[in-house]
């Protein structure tokens, strides 16, 4: 009837080319390098060889095509600088009606005398609301890289770290005085910097970043224990949120009332956002401290 | 020519420095000299970027009460963006170094090439 | 006022040149930390204090406190107590 | 007070972000995943909506952030294009994270799977801000939340070539957006504004006169070569098969299917809308990408053939599929922009398509992931191996597939210029290429080897793989059914594609 074998052998002869066990009559030109049928992986050595081959290829000529690259990189970018508009000059292109507009209007389309304030939050609101979301996820990458509280995988981990705690617990006289002085006004300063973000330089970044600092300065010196008291892993991450969502909701209820052409219910909005802003910066900056140095917050 | 390099002074030296940063980024084989190279390739692009809203004799945008008028102060959209740039480079280079932290958990080492040989071999 | 700008540019790229180059990762911190420190006295002459108080705080701050940390687990700190 | 429907763009993306910052604070997965799916079923059915609304007015709308109008303020603009664009990801996206989702909740530590789905929430807000925004320095911010997010996705499974994929993913990622920022200042030094009609203008007078032509140049070309650079083309692919071949399925479905997508969609409005394409032509940028797309279609192909992990070579083969579309964008007409618009849908459906059905086939066949060791897995779970197939398949450019329309309008969109023998000879020698790499995959997965080899890898996987994944096969039949639609009744969604290019 059918001729089976004859079949068989056409189907299995088949199977066998292309699983590269039998090379056809012309040499193809790709052949699987799994040579014979019984083994499954390719000889150690000869895989290992390859592998170390195509390494070492890679890092020879890797460094050439690198300093090739940097360098004609950087030679365009010489030439075009020298002939883009001269540094410091009234009529540069990038001074438009843009710039004048922020700096006339400034004061009574934003309420903030800082235009780089009025810019960041008012303007190009949704710029900075994008970055504190970058800063949102930083600390949470970090926290997928470094929280401790996962299956530890050896003991050697958590007896090092106990180490480290006690070790941190009497810190050095030195810094235990300094920190007990400066830490009031750092945190003084940070929240002058934040609230005045309006009319004096600063805002939200300066003011969450200099926050931040004194938290860490303040941990540093007398210990995470102390911290943890006022700012425990669930106060931490209820901070954090309660910050970037009270931004995202106003700033959106802003886009929402502006784009629709509704009158401005939100005038004084901007001082909101700047706390907002200065309490995600700080949590982040005392976040990656806490994550890098005992791994829980 | 020398005339617009010293006038362009700030544009040169940023450019330099993204040379140094771009070099050092790709070319080190230690994974914390990249990170340090990322962070200097970055200062240079804020640093490109605040020069160009600068404008001889006038003063930080911070407007005064009375007649507003925008021929005393520079141009606020350039030091805006740099905020954010470097805020952005800051929890990249968090997000980096705590990576390199587990690599050396896991691997001992931070050389790319070592990394590189005990990654083939883990992986077959 | 120029020379104050150039002197400080000069040393920005020396201590961009230096800072990758040399063996002990401590003195590449610090010498990073010298670099940012730098860049913020640079934004200020440029008349963007936002920017000075920001790099400086976050530059010279955050930044090489993490390098620390980061350096204290990999163990790279020679030379010093902890080693 | 315009009408409801156009606040919809801006929605979405905002309840995307507040989705992800919500799944941070969830301290179980399951209930984070549910969110994400919630929120994404929301987002697709606004787009649909939307997509409806743009088409019968049959023009785009700019929807400004705030009060402040045109050059001032922020906006964003959308498009038929765009929310088509936005609805395909949504959907996409949902139905990787639903295929994917036994070897997700099998990879991903227990206390980290919250933070991995605000991940993935984050990812789909930077993908839909990618798409619609107006603004180019809001395409920079949300470019750095992608980079940030796709490494977290890729390093969720916590291997060790996983870290170190994701360390150089992350610093090649950086030297993209470094570059894309610096094209973007000098952009800004020489023209004044960052909303992109203000910037068009401007570009558009700068070429008139002649001015700053050599910064104009290099800032178009930092731009290309940043986001080249971060979507995988071709010189600067090397960090893609090590980052996509070691994720978890979702992660590497999501990352090749849907990422690389979100950069070239903001290469695309850049192109068409800020540099016309006619000053792209003059400045010769085009023919570079068209170079590199050529270069990347073969190459890709030549890595694929080499490799025998079975997601190393999808990879692989992304970087071609890249390549075609760079080659239809280099290719300098409308006809190539749209083809590479229909090309991109079909890579965003079928990618994920393949990668969820190897993740299934190495996970009936014990986690094994070489094709020596996938031998006769399609028996043991029909629905990934009939996936396979018609990926693989729509791939390679067989007719009634989406592979082969994207193909015809690559060809005919090349019959127009000047450059039609050099790119239908590569797209020939590159479906030969494709074909000679997924046959004999396909031949190895269904083709029943010796019953005692079949035993030896069966013993390694455990009886709860073996079991039937009730939520794989939906999510494979669902994209099938897309790669089958977009094959046969592509007409519909080409108009809405000519559509949006012409009011891009």
């Amino acid at each position: 009837m059918s001729n089976g074998p004859e079949k068989q052998d056409w189907r299995t002869r088949l199977v066998s080319w292309v699983d590269g066990d039998r090379e056809p009559k012309d040499q193809s030109l790709f052949v699987m390098e799994q040579r014979h049928r019984r083994r499954f992986l390719p000889t150690e050595e000869e895989h290992e060889r390859r592998e170390k081959t195509r390494l070492h290829r890679f890092f020879n000529w890797y460094p050439v095509a690198a300093v090739f690259i940097a360098l004609t990189l950087v030679t365009v970018l010489l030439g075009t600088v020298l002939q883009m508009p001269l540094f410091g000059q009234e009529s540069n292109p990038i001074n438009n009606e843009v710039a004048e507009h922020y700096l006339e209007h400034g004061e009574e389309d934003t309420g903030s005398s800082n235009a780089v304030t009025a810019m960041i939050l008012s303007y190009r609101g949704f710029d900075t609301l994008g970055e504190s979301c970058v800063l949102f996820l930083a600390v949470t990458s970090v926290m997928m890289l470094l929280l401790k509280d996962g299956e530890d995988e050896d003991g050697k981990l958590a007896r090092r770290s106990a180490r480290e705690a006690d070790q941190e617990e009497h810190g050095d006289i030195i810094l235990k005085r300094t920190a007990w002085v400066l830490t009031p006004f750092i945190f003084l300063f940070a929240i002058y910097v934040l609230l005045n973000g309006e009319t004096s330089p600063g805002g939200g970044f300066s003011g969450g970043t200099i926050l931040g600092a004194g938290l860490i300065l303040f941990s540093s010196a007398f210990g995470q224990r102390n911290v943890r008291v006022i700012m425990d892993r669930k106060t931490y991450s209820f901070i954090r949120t309660f910050g970037l969502m009270l931004y995202a909701l106003l700033y959106g209820a802003y886009i929402f009332f502006g784009a629709n052409g509704l009158p401005n219910y939100l005038a004084g909005m901007a001082l909101l956002i700047d706390l907002a802003v200065g309490l995600v910066v700080a949590c982040t900056i005392y976040g990656f401290y806490a994550l890098f140095s005992t791994g829980e917050i | 020519m020398l005339e617009t390099i010293l006038q362009d002074r700030f544009a040169v030296t940023a450019v330099i420095l993204f040379g140094i940063g771009f070099m050092n980024l790709m070319l080190q084989q230690d994974l914390l000299k990249k990170v340090v190279g990322f962070n200097i390739m970055d200062s240079a692009v804020f640093l490109l970027l605040a020069s160009l809203g600068y404008i001889e004799g006038h003063t930080a945008p911070i407007v005064e009460e009375g007649a507003v008028n925008a021929s005393l102060y520079i141009n606020p959209i350039p030091s805006g963006l740099v905020l954010t740039g470097i805020v952005v480079s800051v929890s990249i280079t968090a997000f980096s170094l705590a990576l390199i932290q587990r690599i050396y958990r896991r691997y001992g080492t931070i050389q790319l090439r070592e990394l590189l040989e005990k990654a083939k071999k883990e992986e077959d | 006022m120029i020379v104050l700008e150039y002197i400080l540019l000069i040393s920005v790229v020396v201590c961009a040149v230096a800072a990758p180059l040399c063996k002990r990762p401590l003195v590449m911190v610090i010498v990073y930390m010298a670099f940012s420190l730098m860049m913020a006295v640079l934004w200020s002459l440029l008349q963007s204090p936002d920017l000075a108080m920001t790099e400086a705080a976050v530059g010279a701050g955050i930044t090489s406190i993490l390098f620390f940390l980061t350096l204290k687990k990999i163990h790279a700190l020679k030379g010093t107590k902890d080693e | 007070m315009r009408p409801l429907v156009e606040n919809f763009p801006f929605f979405c993306i905002f309840l995307a972000i507040v989705a992800g910052i919500l799944s941070a604070t969830l301290c179980h997965g399951r209930v984070a995943y549910g969110l994400t799916l919630a929120s994404n079923a929301v987002i697709a059915v606004l787009s649909a909506y939307t997509l409806g609304y743009v088409c019968t007015t049959g023009e785009s709308f700019v929807y400004t952030m705030g009060r402040f109008t045109a050059p001032f303020g922020n906006a964003i603009r959308c498009g038929p294009l765009q929310a088509m664009m936005a609805l395909v990801f949504t959907l996409v996206m949902a139905t990787s994270l639903i295929g994917g989702q036994r070897d997700l909740f099998h990879d991903v530590a227990r206390s980290r799977q919250p933070f991995y789905f605000t991940m993935v929430d984050l990812l789909e807000a930077s993908l839909l801000a990618l798409v619609y925004t107006d603004d180019v320095f809001t395409g920079y911010v949300f470019i750095e939340i992608s980079t940030i997010a796709a490494c977290a996705l890729v390093m969720a499974k916590d291997t060790g070539p996983n870290l170190i994929a994701t360390v150089r993913y992350l610093f090649m990622s950086l030297l993209g957006s470094g570059l894309f920022l610096i094209g973007l200042t000098i952009l800004n030094s020489i023209t004044g504004y960052l909303l992109m009609p203000p910037l068009a203008q401007a570009v558009a007078a700068l070429w008139e006169s002649g001015s700053y032509l050599v910064p104009l140049t290099v800032s178009v070309g930092l731009i290309v070569a940043g986001l080249g650079i971060k979507s995988a083309m071709f010189p600067f692919h090397m960090w893609l098969p090590d980052a996509h071949g070691g994720a978890t399925t979702t992660s590497s479905a999501i990352l090749s299917g849907l990422v690389l997508k979100g950069y070239i969609m903001l290469m695309m409005t850049m192109m068409v809308r800020v540099f016309s394409m006619d000053l792209m032509e003059e400045l010769g940028v085009t023919d570079v990408m068209l170079a590199f797309g050529l270069l990347g279609m073969i190459f890709g192909s030549l890595g694929a053939l080499r490799e025998y992990h079975i997601k190393r070579m999808l990879a692989y083969s992304s970087v071609a599929q890249i390549g075609y579309i760079f080659m239809g964008l280099g290719v300098g007409s409308t006809e190539g922009v749209v083809a590479s618009c229909f090309h991109v849908l079909v890579h965003a459906c079928c990618k994920p398509l393949l990668f969820l059905c190897a993740g299934r086939l190495s996970a009936v066949s014990g986690h094994h992931r070489s094709l020596k060791n996938l031998r006769g897995s399609a028996y043991r779970d029909l629905v990934a191996g009939l996936g396979f197939t018609v990926g693989a398949l729509s791939m390679i450019g067989i007719p009634l597939l989406g592979g082969f329309v994207s193909k015809l309008y690559f060809a005919n969109a090349s019959l127009l210029t000047n450059k039609t023998a050099v790119v239908l000879l590569t797209i020939a020698l590159s479906t030969v290429l494709n074909a000679l790499y997924y046959i004999p995959a396909l031949l190895g997965i269904w083709v029943k080897p010796a019953p005692e080899e079949t035993a030896i890898v069966v013993a390694d996987a455990t009886a709860e793989e073996l079991a039937f994944d009730r939520s794989f096969t939906a999510a494979a039949l669902v994209l099938m059914a897309a790669i089958f639609v977009l094959g046969i009744f592509y007409h519909p969604i080409t108009d809405v594609i000519e559509l949006g290019v012409r009011h891009f």
